[in-house]
């Protein structure tokens, strides 16, 4: 839904005829400035295909911001309106890969945009090294980024083995010394658990029902049931969107009363509040660091006020924000050093950013400036609960269901 | 006894490349029993499934109880009153015996008098009434004949084709089914029979055809074709 | 806990029966292998979420809508397709077009719906109060998706069983030319098979959309479901398919209790190619049958 | 058909489409026309390892994605143990292997059993892989140090000329002969002395070899494993969409449907990036309704029409 770039490209020039560097645009707007070409894919189609808007979403928002501020600012030029060049990657990495080869190859973009998802941000790595392309990571959480040793992509994201602990703190200064654990058998929630179950260990956290279920589950009443039999003080849903809407559903019914009751990735999605609102969402927790409450970050509230504006819904709290964010990084680094990608790589590596979230800083692959936290839905909003520094509320146990 | 019920005139049909008929013309009389007769491939079961619908005429013609009918599909040939019991029965075996029957009478003519008629069939035929909860499969061969020829009668038919209905009966169900041909035959509906048994059948016959590849040979009453040397040659091994 | 399980198990293969049922109509009498089965029931979905969001239609008005649509979908489709394709090709070979067909329609459906609507899972509240009764305790849109089920299924089991036209349906399933002997209008009651086969599936959309979020992509997996179940049963065989879509929503809920949610899949599939492996013909198809 | 020089021919050929392909290209395409040659030269490898059983046999399988995933799954297995050559091997024999196994008790079954069973098996090994990696703690296995992508691609074009020769010599031999009698008829091919059983679960191992060592590549290039990608049903139905399309009674028809399908989509997604698998979809109903032969076997009816000449390469019905 939504507005589409609605762009002209090149005919694909297919292998065997001669792929020419030279292009000559069909249809060129007639302006002054040329465009910047800003490339990016998105798994429009295929199983990413329910998850990616929230993404996208977020790069249209910023792109018409900076169209209508003038343009994005170039060290050295005038500004320049930006022009997407957006292609469906239907949730292949392997499309991704040729995709990002012919968009920086034959598209002749100016700046890339990262696509969906960890997979996709890994299968590129090696891209942006070869072409020595910058690229802001974003939805991209794994320390399988930072093995794959690349100086060209940074991840948005924390990775697990820093997050994993701050979890682990967040439970043990609330006094949770039990929980279960529910582990979708996806690579970013088996990842999440192989991190969080030696913290709880360590912790001295019980670890009571510790089951896993495949991406095809369509009932959790016998898991649910077996947590409801542990007693535990916290689940940890390690799920993502359609499965945490089931064991809200499921949870509901069997009326678990557990005062931590957390879930990866839902809470914070508009079509989870369209299903489950008031008693049924309050108290439920999840991952993410940002709030439009924090008044530390004066960039926070213009952005959720202009996302609702634009897109009548709510950004997710987690990929709308970063994004948005790795979009703000990228323009930053765009403002002070232009387009050249060697001396973008290098300012992207070792400046701090100023962004919705508050301050990014990159050392090596990994956002370092920002702490990884949790969120927790109160009086039918998210709040920062964990870390501290950053919380714009204390958490309150969840108080059963509607 | 009087008029031609079924007339074909110079029919070709076949199955895709395969022709099989190659314009066949004849006339069925009203009333009686007509045989067709002829060796293995000669094109009876293609002739009788396309009298009853099952297949395209490719050319010529087709009439029945003069009207034409070489388009009709099969459902309106039922309920003009043709009915086939075709070659290995066809009975539904999932069905009961009583579900088989009451199928027969699908065409709108008959569909609402379908429980009264099935009562009448069940007069005739006791045995189909003992096993009307029967699954249709798990008759013998014998019974399942039987039923398919009531199912064929349920529909009221006056052409009523039977494709080789002592195939694979035993001594006894075969003489069983030709008395119960003769009977239906005396109700006054037309009978076109196809039969490997050349001798009873053109005992029981009034007129008969010889069917050879895909053309007829010889025809005219079945009592001279008994006497002809041709068929005694051919078909009786005489 | 365990009469919580059953019961579950109870509703979840009471819709997986409803689509078998449906998508056994379809392949019985036409031998076609619909694999966008489960997006008539997306589609059925989205009529009633957007029936429900824009308009204030309450879903068990779109009980009738959805169906009425996706019937009218299987009718255009019929017409506009399938008439000719069986008129032209017999044997083996329909099953393989078809499964092509549709395979090429549900690329067309869904992805329209993506670009219609976009990825974003949709979900609305209703029938969402929980009912409780001798030890057990349900959301009330598992027990509406039950009572429809059981309602649709009811209805083509006596049509079926009762009717004349049902039997014509019945012999049909068993023999194509047995039953255009019997005078049974075969194109008319492939048409009828079309159309409630179709609206039967929009119907288990609509009911699915009460308590599932909606997505274009979200049809796969009942398709997947709907053809375990029938080759489970027999395909064919209508009393096969209900009785294998209880099998199968039990394994979902019972099965995995007993051995893990991990095994959820390993549990399905494992059954089915087991039951394959010993009976071929399913547990409730007759040797040879087909 | 076995004429000895019509063997020779196409095998002559393919071996030097194949060079020309593994050293032309490279120098006259860009990065970008190396992945789209890869992907293409991938998938005409699976086409043609998919006709080998389903397009002669007539038993449709929906399992090759099992048998890609299987590949890829002991490639990575054995990547850096094992020389990079022995790992592409092995991940093609494990393909055969399992293709063997499972063949025996699938291929009694015939028609829509054999299609749907096919794709439970697929599903039933995609989720004990996914298992099996759960359990031992992995959640995606990343790869460092692939070959170049132009090396991956001749691999690939290698591959594919092996899977073409396969799927040829396998239509024009005995073997062959035997594999289409079992199409036409089972019963009276098992009765003229063709041991149809056996014939039958040869050809399912033979065309799983190929897909095995397709997974591996696959992995190659992307540098990461994940058993939901690799057994991806869509995967099959794409191959058989490709066969359909091309036509699937030799191994011409499969080759077309892929160059065919590949293009198109290369042409739709670039100019129309949301509308192409909607226009996909409308091709394939198109191509099954109207031309049921496939893009090949209709053409070779209609020059045999005009030029009233026998054509090699007959097309059955």
């Amino acid at each position: 839904m939504g507005t589409k770039n609605r762009k002209i490209t090149r005919r694909t020039v297919l292998a065997g005829a001669a792929a020419t560097g030279a292009s000559f645009a069909i249809h060129r707007r007639a302006r002054a400035v040329e465009p910047v070409k800003i490339g990016f894919t998105m798994p429009k189609t295929g199983y990413l295909g329910v998850a990616c808007p929230v993404a996208y979403q977020a790069y249209e928002l910023w792109r018409d911001q900076v169209n209508a501020a003038g343009g994005l600012k170039i060290a050295g030029s005038e500004p320049r309106p930006i022009e997407f060049i957006s292609y469906d990657d239907q949730s292949e990495p392997s499309k991704t890969v040729q995709i990002y080869q012919k968009m920086i190859t034959q598209d002749k973009v100016d700046l890339l945009l990262s696509p969906y998802g960890t997979p996709f941000h890994l299968a590129l790595g090696p891209v942006a090294e070869r072409h020595k392309f910058p690229i802001v990571g974003s939805t991209s959480n794994s320390t399988l980024l930072r093995d794959l040793g690349v100086k060209y992509m940074w991840a948005g994201q924390q990775a697990p083995d820093v997050y994993a602990p701050e979890m682990v703190k967040f439970m043990q200064s609330v006094g949770i010394d039990s929980a279960s654990m529910l582990t979708l058998q996806l690579p970013a929630s088996l990842e999440f658990k192989k991190f969080l179950t030696p913290e709880l260990e360590k912790a001295g956290i019980r670890l009571d029902a510790n089951d896993e279920y495949p991406n095809s589950i369509t009932d959790m009443t016998a898991m649910v049931g077996s947590v409801k039999a542990a007693g535990s003080k916290a689940v940890l849903g390690l799920s993502y969107p359609l499965d945490s809407a089931l064991y809200v559903k499921t949870a509901r019914e069997m009326k678990i009363d557990v005062p931590m009751q957390l879930l990866f990735i839902g809470p914070a999605l508009p079509f989870f509040s369209q299903q489950y609102t008031g008693a049924d969402l309050e108290g439920l927790m999840t991952i993410g660091e940002w709030s439009p409450s924090q008044t530390a970050w004066p960039k926070a509230k213009p952005f959720y006020d202009a996302y609702m504006a634009k897109w009548n819904e709510k950004p997710d709290y987690l990929d709308s924000v970063i994004s948005y964010a790795s979009c703000e990084i990228l323009e930053q680094a765009v403002a002070k050093v232009g387009l050249d990608h060697e001396k973008l790589r290098e300012v992207i590596s070792t400046d701090t950013f100023d962004t919705i979230k508050g301050p990014i800083k990159f050392d090596g692959n990994d956002n370092v400036a920002t702490k990884p936290g949790l969120l927790q839905v109160q009086n039918g909003e998210l709040e920062i609960v964990w870390p501290k520094e950053i919380a714009t509320a204390t958490f309150k146990p969840k108080q059963g269901w509607s | 006894m009087s008029g031609h019920i079924l007339e074909l005139d110079g029919i070709h049909a076949g199955y895709g490349e395969v022709r099989v008929l190659h314009g066949v013309s004849l006339k069925v009389r009203t009333g009686g029993v007509t045989a067709l007769i002829g060796s293995n491939g000669a094109g009876k079961t293609t002739l009788l499934r396309v009298i009853a619908g099952l297949l395209p005429v490719r050319r010529g013609n087709l009439v029945y109880d003069y009207r034409e009918f070489t388009d009709a599909d099969a459902a309106h040939r039922v309920e003009a009153g043709i009915a086939l019991v075709p070659e290995g029965r066809m009975v539904f075996p999932d069905f009961t015996v009583e579900e088989n029957l009451l199928i027969g009478a699908f065409t709108p003519r008959v569909r609402a008098r379908r429980v009264e008629l099935a009562a009448t069939l069940y007069d005739r035929y006791p045995i189909l009434k003992e096993r009307r909860r029967q699954l249709a499969g798990t008759l013998s061969g014998g019974q399942q004949q039987l039923l398919a020829i009531a199912r064929g009668l349920m529909s009221e038919p006056k052409l009523l084709l039977l494709d080789e209905p002592s195939l694979g009966l035993s001594p006894q169900a075969v003489a069983d089914l030709f008395r119960m041909i003769e009977e239906i035959r005396a109700t006054g509906v037309t009978i076109m029979l196809v039969e490997q048994n050349v001798r009873s059948t053109l005992e029981i016959s009034d007129t008969a055809f010889v069917l050879e590849t895909g053309e007829i040979a010889l025809s005219g009453r079945a009592a001279d074709l008994l006497a002809d040397d041709r068929v005694r040659q051919a078909y009786l091994g005489l | 806990m365990i009469a919580q399980l059953v019961f579950v198990g109870l509703t979840t293969g009471a819709i997986y029966a409803l689509i078998a049922v449906s998508l056994n109509l379809i392949y019985g009498t036409m031998r076609l292998l619909n694999i966008g089965h489960g997006d008539m029931a997306m589609v059925g979905a989205y009529i009633s979420f957007w029936l429900f969001t824009l308009a204030d239609v309450p879903p068990y008005v779109s009980f009738l809508i959805a169906p009425a649509v996706s019937g009218l979908f299987g009718l255009l489709l019929y017409r506009g397709m399938f008439a000719g394709l069986l008129r032209r090709v017999q044997g083996d070979a329909v099953e393989g077009s078809s499964l092509l067909v549709f395979f090429g329609i549900s690329m067309v459906v869904q992805n329209s719906a993506s670009l219609l609507f976009s990825g974003t899972p949709r979900a609305y509240r209703y029938f969402d109060g929980i009912v409780e009764f001798g030890g057990i305790a349900v959301t009330e849109s598992r027990l509406v998706a039950l009572a429809v089920a059981v309602v649709a299924i009811g209805a083509v089991l006596a049509f079926l069983k009762f009717s004349i036209w049902g039997l014509g349906v019945r012999a049909l399933i068993q023999n194509r030319a047995a039953s255009a002997i019997v005078g049974i209008n075969v194109d008319f009651a492939f048409t009828f098979a079309s159309v409630v086969g179709f609206a039967l599936a929009g119907l288990a959309g609509a009911v699915i959309s009460m308590y599932q979020a909606v997505t274009p992509f979200m049809g796969g997996p009942y398709t997947t479901v709907g053809f375990v179940v029938i080759i489970l049963g027999g395909l064919g065989n209508i009393n096969g398919a209900i009785i294998g879509g209880l099998v199968v929503g039990l394994l979902e809920t019972a099965g995995i209790a007993l051995t893990g949610p991990n095994f959820r899949d390993l549990l399905i599939y494992g059954v089915f190619i087991a039951v394959l492996m010993l009976r071929p013909q399913g547990l409730f198809g007759r040797k040879g049958a087909h | 058909m076995k004429a000895p020089s019509w063997f020779a021919g196409p095998i002559g050929g393919a071996l030097v489409v194949a060079l020309l392909a593994a050293f032309v290209v490279p120098g006259m395409a860009g990065d970008y026309g190396i992945e789209f040659a890869t992907t293409l030269v991938l998938w005409i490898a699976l086409v043609q390892s998919w006709v080998i059983l389903s397009g002669y046999t007539g038993y449709v399988s929906l399992g090759h994605a099992a048998f890609v995933g299987a590949g890829a799954y002991v490639f990575i297995l054995t990547w850096g143990a094992v020389p990079f050559w022995f790992g592409l091997v092995a991940a093609g024999f494990t393909s055969g292997l399992l293709a063997l196994i499972v063949g025996g008790p699938c291929l009694r079954v015939r028609g829509p059993y054999f299609v749907i069973l096919t794709l439970g098996v697929a599903e039933f090994v995609k989720y004990a892989v996914i298992n099996i990696e759960a359990s031992l703690g992995k959640f995606g296995r990343l790869m460092i140090g692939t070959p170049e992508p132009v090396d991956i691609y001749r691999m690939a074009v290698g591959l594919a000329a092996i899977a073409f020769v396969m799927a040829l010599v396998a239509r024009y031999s005995r073997f062959g002969v035997g594999l289409r009698a079992i199409r036409e008829n089972e019963v009276a091919a098992e009765m003229t002395g063709i041991r149809v059983r056996w014939l039958k679960v040869g050809a399912f191992g033979l065309s799983a070899l190929v897909p095995g060592v397709v997974g591996a590549l696959m992995i190659c290039r992307t540098g990461y494993f994940e058993p939901l990608q690799m057994f991806s049903p869509q995967l099959s139905l794409t191959i058989i969409t490709m066969c359909v399309a091309g036509g699937s009674d030799n191994p011409w028809g499969p080759l077309i449907g892929a160059l065919f399908l590949n293009i198109l989509s290369e042409l739709l997604w670039d100019s129309a990036p949301e509308l192409y698998t909607v226009i996909l979809g409308v091709v394939l109903v198109f191509v099954v309704l109207r031309m049921p032969e496939g893009i090949y076997g209709t053409a070779v009816k209609r020059l045999a029409r005009r030029s009233r000449k026998a054509v090699p390469g007959e097309t059955t019905p």
